[in-house]
């Protein structure tokens, strides 16, 4: 078992990744089916761009449309940003913070899968009958008289994706909490695990509200209760409250990440510690706990009163105060650094200026009574892209260009990733700047189309255009991978030359076992300390020992499986003369609960590698 | 220190419920887990807040019309008493009495298997006697899914306690089960610090009217 | 009686100074939970006695859930013992987003 | 070559501000206020977009200082600074006093809007002072009941210039949300309970050769696959005007009589077919339940047909013969038979006389 990958088939490596518990691979996973959605999402998004691009345009009906918006939204956010975070958190924290591998590795795979099936629910939808199509905020009144069946794949769909995202918030927050390597106090964790620290908090206490109310329209919709039926005494604004509790901090659970990524990358590449780590630490935790007292600012119009509106207003544009202390120590961050353009930089300097816009529109929307206009238009779909793609997805691809060579041992290629930053950059400033105008033209948000006469033509031709270098520049970063891929040059330690934190200290990818010693740490920017002190590596704060690792398992699969299908009998159980419901239902949670309890019943108390294996191992590693 | 260790009283630690790092893990990720549900359950009761005596025509049954006191202080007090001896259990395992701490468990779990038959027979009443069902308007909904996703909760707690039980009653203590049984009463406790608000947000407010 | 946590760990521990402690903790447990089983009877005696106003109930019984609440929380569930620092911060954090959820349910959701 | 760069934007953005302001039209742009409330609203983006190019242009300046000065050079290690407790006071302090400046005019305008009391103060007969429209939104199409004046109208709201309106918003099936850009902010129109609020239609921007007193309304709160056309007009008109208006809708009693030939058959047509939903009555005692499409009183006067097509012969021909091909989801599709040419005509020319101004 202690050593690592020869040649295996397809097959073997198929198996190994859908039973391995091991938090680098299981980041692969995320990786890889966070990207297979991000383009699912965006291919969506370009049909959204192509039916707008000239008024009264046929290219999709109205309602394809409203259901192209709908898994547009509910995909990028679910089903991309959400996982591909969560992927370099599986692949960086752990390494980050010493640890040898993450506090729940059962749970960790658990997670994904109930991720990746959720996923694959919903998106089953586009296939039997019809997706949901009343956008990714479902509000109760349209939801429930939205007909097929659509509506239930998205609640079943993101109730168990949704589980998955709280197992995988529990589980990075204990690994942060128990198992940082000695001498790494809190105060001393680099601002990536700081930011994965609150994140996760957030998805602790930002989902629960999401699975009640989703529990609450499964039932209405499914069972017959009157939650949000006016009818029958119930209430829609309950959803729109519960929908916003949960999805404001949801945004900051998408942004948060995304600083932390950018503090690791300026850092790096301008070769000075982080400026004002501890305040940038406050910061974080400020915002996260604002993030819980604004979630208002979605409902301006609701009718909820001038009090609540001017409360909430305030409390929103708050948020600016920690958010700017981040920006301005970034910025002095590379202010007397000694800054290199690497390709993840690159990412790094296009987001400051882009996420600035979409951060201040951001405030602009806070304040109430102009959101009376902006609300529901272009200029709020304008401010998310900016923030959204500005902010995090740029993340995302400056951490696929920053941590590919310690994921998968190569670098990728350079000149195309600055080819792809280019294109994607200048693509999105021509998509989303303009739609800010057509907002504020009188143009509503999710319209499948617009007349002519309404001063909206030439814009929206602006937008479509850049949607199309957008997603040339995708394409770009897709033919780099594939190249890199299939040419496998092998890296060191720390390719990036430039390494601070923990894991530029371990080989590139880490053997399985991660640090065979548990390092020990001097203080922030453990790495660098030693580098600058003339060491070639850690100091290792314990003995050589046997390592302890959990065994492979197949059962997380299961499980997720089970609810799966359970989910198909709920949905159709429904159905006037449906028989065979209730059955799959039991079946179903048969499969999930079965598992589960197999699990628990068989003792499974891992394995240890030896000592000796160890010390073999060292010759094995690859080459700096 | 191997978690499945035979143990003897000498070796049994002050804490044996975070003598492991898996142990640690445990305690603190369950603990996280509780904050979770604290806010699961915040939500339900905001709901059922929001939605109480909401009922589409008013000859409805409304809260002071289903409520009352001898029943719901009868479960009040199973639900409390079996928290206590939960707490007895726990305090066996301390002293690394497997024995009478299996004992307690026990007990705790019949106390909570007396309580979950109260709120079926009291759900039935409501039903059978009001009309009052699931369905019937956005209040009794509100009000079946509050008190009903508690009464999940006790099931599913002692479904977890007996399988606990049953699966180690032949090995006895160690320091690998030991953080199971200790996250299992955390839980039960849990479901009582509902039920204290349950019993005073929905019935007696609902009494008070 | 708070933090009497015990040196964990050590196998030379006195175990009978151990057994000692743990009993008298129990007391403590059984003394609180006795004064649970009051407050609930408070609680209740109040609802069922009638002659008090909805104004002075209602907080009355809240408080009194509070109360006990508390009881559960720090004596049966130890969260006033050493090592429940992330369990405090994180029921904390819980109870306030729990808490704003309430206050909003019953402020701002008024038809 | 960077600071060339830069120039190059700058010139691209004058020259993309040049075009910004030749779109968007004053009878739908937000940004080309014609009314109090959108005047205010349209101060209070001014204010906030100043600040916020104030702040992008600090940003700005020290992210361009960066770039130019200090990109590598040689190999050398900068100084590794903690920090700086003065600057990071500063960058606390000033954006809390700039979002102090914003947030007090951004409470007083929430509360100003807000202020609906005038709806209210009753006076001798149970009626209001001031103008107040009940507005009920439907699935793709708009009912403005004044209940003053207790008459009903759809599709194109009329109301008066240079007075304040006031609206109570609700919907009728699911939730929409009712927006008249160039006059002011929009309010959701919710399934349980009334909105209410205020909005002032400016006399001379109004009178404007553009504007030509039609505003263009919308719904902006996704409502099912028409959503996006389901526009509505506002007429906004001198109170002498408006008051014509009114007595000439309330003089419509009975169902008008149609005048030709053709326009009465029809009318049979439609009393056959159409009636059960349409109403050619103005008055407003029919239940709301009962009212399931679009009062067609004076629909002979409306500037669109169904919100989106124009007000042509050939149009509402159009409509009639497929409505489902115009306005997917709508209700009114597949609810009566199939049309002939001839009933086509007939219908058209009795829709296109029901007029009550006369014009
Ligand atoms: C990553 C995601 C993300 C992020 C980070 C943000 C950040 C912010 N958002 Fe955004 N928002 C969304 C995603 C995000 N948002 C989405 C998806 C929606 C729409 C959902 C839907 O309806 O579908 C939305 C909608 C939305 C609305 C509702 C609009 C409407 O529907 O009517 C509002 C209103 O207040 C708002 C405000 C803000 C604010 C104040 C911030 C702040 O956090 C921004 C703070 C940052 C800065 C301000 C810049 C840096 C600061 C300085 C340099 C200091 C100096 C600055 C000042 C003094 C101003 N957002
Ligand atoms: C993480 C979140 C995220 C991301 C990344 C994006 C990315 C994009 N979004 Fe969107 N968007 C949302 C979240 C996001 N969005 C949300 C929440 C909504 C609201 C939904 C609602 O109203 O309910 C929304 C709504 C929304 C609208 C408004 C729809 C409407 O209201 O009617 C528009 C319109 O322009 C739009 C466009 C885009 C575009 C052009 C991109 C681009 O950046 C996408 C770029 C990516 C690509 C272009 C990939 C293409 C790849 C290929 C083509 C490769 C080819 C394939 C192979 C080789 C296999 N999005
Ligand atoms: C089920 C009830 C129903 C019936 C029957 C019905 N309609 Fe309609 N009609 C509607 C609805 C609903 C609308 C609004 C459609 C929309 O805009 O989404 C409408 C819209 C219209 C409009 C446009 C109204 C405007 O103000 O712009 C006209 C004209 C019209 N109908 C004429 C007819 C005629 C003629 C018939 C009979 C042949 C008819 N309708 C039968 C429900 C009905
Ligand atoms: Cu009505 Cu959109
Ligand atoms: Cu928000």
């Amino acid at each position: 078992m202690s050593t690592i990958a020869q040649k295996r088939g397809f097959g073997a490596v198929l198996w190994e990744y859908l039973t391995t518990v091991d938090h680098k691979k299981i980041a692969h996973l995320y990786l890889f089916a966070g990207g297979f959605f991000f383009i699912l999402g965006g291919i969506e998004a370009m049909i959204i761009r192509i039916q707008l691009i000239k008024p009264n345009n046929d290219f999709v009906s109205a309602g394809l449309f409203n259901e192209m918006l709908t898994m547009h939204g509910t995909t990028m956010i679910f089903l991309a940003a959400m996982p591909l975070l969560l992927g370099f958190m599986n692949a960086i924290m752990p390494l980050q913070i010493g640890a040898r591998d993450v506090a729940f590795p059962f749970l960790n795979s658990l997670g994904f899968w109930l991720f990746f099936f959720g996923g694959v629910f919903l998106n089953l939808s586009w296939f039997l009958g019809g997706a949901p199509d009343a956008g990714w905020t479902s509000y109760a009144s349209l939801s429930l008289a939205s007909e097929g069946h659509g509506i239930d794949f998205y609640v079943l769909g993101l109730q168990i994706s949704g589980f998955g995202t709280l197992m995988g918030g529990i589980n990075f927050l204990v690994t942060i909490i128990n198992m940082r390597a000695p001498g790494m106090t809190y105060m001393r964790m680099p601002l990536f695990t700081w930011t994965t620290f609150v994140a996760s908090s957030l998805i602790l206490f930002a989902f629960p509200p999401l699975t009640v109310s989703i529990f609450m329209m499964m039932f209405d919709r499914l069972f017959g209760s009157n939650f949000f039926d006016a009818s029958m005494g119930g209430n829609t604004i309950i959803w729109e409250h519960f929908f916003w509790i949960f999805g404001h901090p949801e945004v900051y659970i998408l942004i948060l990440p995304a600083f932390g990524i950018f503090s690791e990358i300026f850092a790096v590449f301008s070769r000075k510690r982080l400026f004002g780590y501890s305040s940038m630490v406050f910061a974080t935790v400020l915002i996260g706990f604002l993030g819980f007292m604004v979630w208002a600012h979605h409902m301006f119009t609701t009718g909820l009163g001038p009090i609540a509106n001017a409360i909430f207003a305030v409390a929103t544009m708050a948020i600016a105060v920690p958010t700017g202390i981040k920006i301005f120590n970034w910025l002095f961050t590379l202010w007397g650094g000694s800054i290199k353009f690497t390709t993840p930089m690159l990412w790094g300097i296009g987001f400051i200026p882009s996420f600035l816009m979409g951060g201040v529109t951001g405030v602009m929307l806070g304040a109430a009574a102009a959101d009376y206009q902006y609300h529901d238009t272009y200029f709020v779909v304008a401010h998310f892209h900016y923030v959204i793609v500005g902010g995090v997805v740029f993340s995302l691809f400056a951490a696929t260009h920053y941590y590919w060579p310690k994921m998968f041992g190569t670098m990728l290629n350079e000149f195309l990733g600055k080819i792809t930053f280019v294109l994607f950059f200048i693509g999105f400033h021509l998509t989303f700047f303009i739609q800010h105008f057509l907002g504020l033209w009188g143009m509503p948000r999710r319209i499948f189309t617009y007349l002519p006469g309404q001063g909206l033509d030439t814009g929206n031709f602006v937008s479509t255009i850049g949607a199309f270098l957008m997603a040339a520049g995708v394409i770009v970063i897709l033919i780099n991978i594939i190249m890199t891929s299939v040419k496998n040059e092998k890296v060191g330690n720390d390719p990036w030359g430039d390494g601070r934190t923990l894991e530029w200290a371990i080989s590139s990818p880490p053997p399985f076992y991660n640090f065979k010693q548990l390092p020990l740490v001097r203080g922030l920017d453990a790495y660098w300390i030693e580098k600058m002190e003339g060491k070639k590596g850690m100091i290792p704060a314990e003995p050589l020992g046997d390592v302890h690792m959990p065994n492979n398992s197949f059962v997380p699969f299961v499980i997720s499986l089970g609810l799966f299908i359970a989910a198909f009998g709920v949905m159709y159980q429904a159905d006037e003369g449906n028989t065979w419901g209730i059955p799959v239902i039991i079946l179903g949670l048969a499969i999930t609960f079965g598992s589960m309890l197999a699990r628990s019943l068989r003792d499974d108390h891992g394995y240890h590698i030896h000592k000796e294996d160890l010390m073999d191992d060292n010759d094995k590693g690859v080459k700096a | 220190m191997h978690a499945e260790e035979k143990m003897t009283l000498e070796k049994w630690p002050a804490s044996p419920e975070k003598q492991t790092l898996e142990g640690k893990n445990k305690f603190v990720g369950f603990w996280l887990f509780l904050g979770g549900e604290t806010v699961l359950f915040a939500s339900l009761f905001a709901t059922y807040l929001a939605l109480k005596d909401s009922v589409p025509n008013s000859d409805m049954p409304l809260a002071k019309d289903l409520f009352e006191i001898p029943l719901v202080f009868t479960m009040t007090m199973i639900l409390l008493t079996s928290s206590l001896t939960s707490v007895y259990a726990m305090y066996h395992m301390k002293n690394f009495n497997f024995k009478k701490m299996q004992l307690w468990l026990v007990i705790t779990v019949l106390l909570g298997l007396s309580f979950l038959g109260l709120e079926i027979y009291e759900f039935n009443h409501y039903v059978h006697e009001f009309g009052h069902t699931f369905t019937s308007s956005a209040f009794s909904s509100a009000f079946y899914t509050l008190v009903g996703f508690h009464g999940a909760h006790v099931a599913f707690g002692l479904a977890w306690i007996l399988a606990l039980v049953i699966r180690n009653n032949k090995r006895g203590l160690n320091l690998y089960n030991a953080p199971k049984f200790y996250i299992a009463s955390l839980y039960w406790h849990f479901i009582d610090v509902v039920w204290v608000f349950i019993f005073t947000v929905v019935y007696l407010m609902g009494m008070v009217g | 009686m708070t933090n009497e946590q015990l040196n964990s760990g050590n196998p030379r521990v006195d175990i009978e100074y151990r057994r000692k402690k743990n009993a008298e903790e129990m007391k403590h447990q059984v003394i609180s939970f006795a004064l649970m089983i009051f407050l609930t009877l408070v609680a209740f005696v109040a609802v069922a006695y009638e002659g008090f106003s909805g104004w002075f109930i209602v907080p009355f019984i809240l408080i009194l859930a509070v109360v006990q609440v508390i009881f559960q929380l720090y004596y049966f569930m130890h969260m006033s013992n050493e090592g429940h620092e992330a369990p405090k911060l994180f029921m904390y954090s819980g109870m306030v987003v729990g808490f704003v959820t309430i206050i909003c349910y019953m402020t701002i959701i008024w038809w | 070559m960077k600071r060339l760069a830069k120039w190059r934007h700058l010139l691209l953005f004058s020259l993309l501000t040049l075009i910004l302001s030749a779109c968007g039209k004053p009878y739908l742009s937000a940004l080309q206020p014609s009314g109090e409330v959108a005047q205010d609203q349209y101060d209070l983006m001014v204010l906030s977009t100043s600040i916020m190019v104030g702040v992008i242009a600090v940003v700005a300046v020290i992210f361009i200082i960066v770039l130019v000065r200090f990109r590598r050079k040689d190999e050398k290690i900068p100084k590794q600074v903690e920090g700086s407790h003065a600057l990071e006071i500063i960058w606390t302090v000033i954006p809390i006093l700039l979002v102090l400046v914003l947030a007090v005019p951004t409470v007083m305008a929430t509360f100003k809007f807000a202020d609906v009391s005038a709806m209210d103060k009753k006076n001798a007969d149970g009626k209001t002072d001031a103008l107040v429209v009940n507005v009920r939104a439907n699935l793709y199409w708009w009912e403005f009941e004044y209940p003053n004046e207790e008459i009903i109208t759809s599709q194109d709201l009329v109301v008066p210039t240079g007075e304040k309106v006031y609206f109570n918003l609700i919907a009728s099936d699911v939730k929409h949300s009712f927006w008249i850009p160039a006059v002011g902010g929009k309010m959701d129109t919710n399934t349980e309970n009334v909105n209410k609020f205020w909005l002032e239609f400016d006399e001379e921007k109004s009178d404007s050769d553009e504007v030509n007193n039609v505003f263009y309304g919308k719904c902006a709160e996704l409502c099912g696959p028409s959503h996006a056309l389901m526009d509505f007009k506002v007429k906004a008109i001198s109170r002498a005007d408006f008051d014509q208006w009114v007595s000439d809708m309330q003089s419509v009693k009975e169902p008008k009589k149609a005048t030709s030939d053709l326009a009465s058959q029809g009318q049979e047509i439609f009393n056959q077919s159409c009636i059960g939903c349409h109403a050619v009555t103005p008055d407003n005692t029919t239940p709301e339940a009962a009212r399931q499409a679009p009062n067609l009183t004076n629909f002979g006067e409306r500037e669109k047909i169904a919100g989106v097509l124009d007000h042509t012969e050939q149009d509402l021909k159009n409509w009639l013969s497929d409505p489902e091909k115009y306005k997917p989801g709508n209700k009114m599709s597949g609810t009566y038979g199939e049309l002939t040419p001839d009933q086509l005509d007939a219908l058209t020319e009795y829709l296109m006389g029901l007029k009550v101004q006369g014009k």
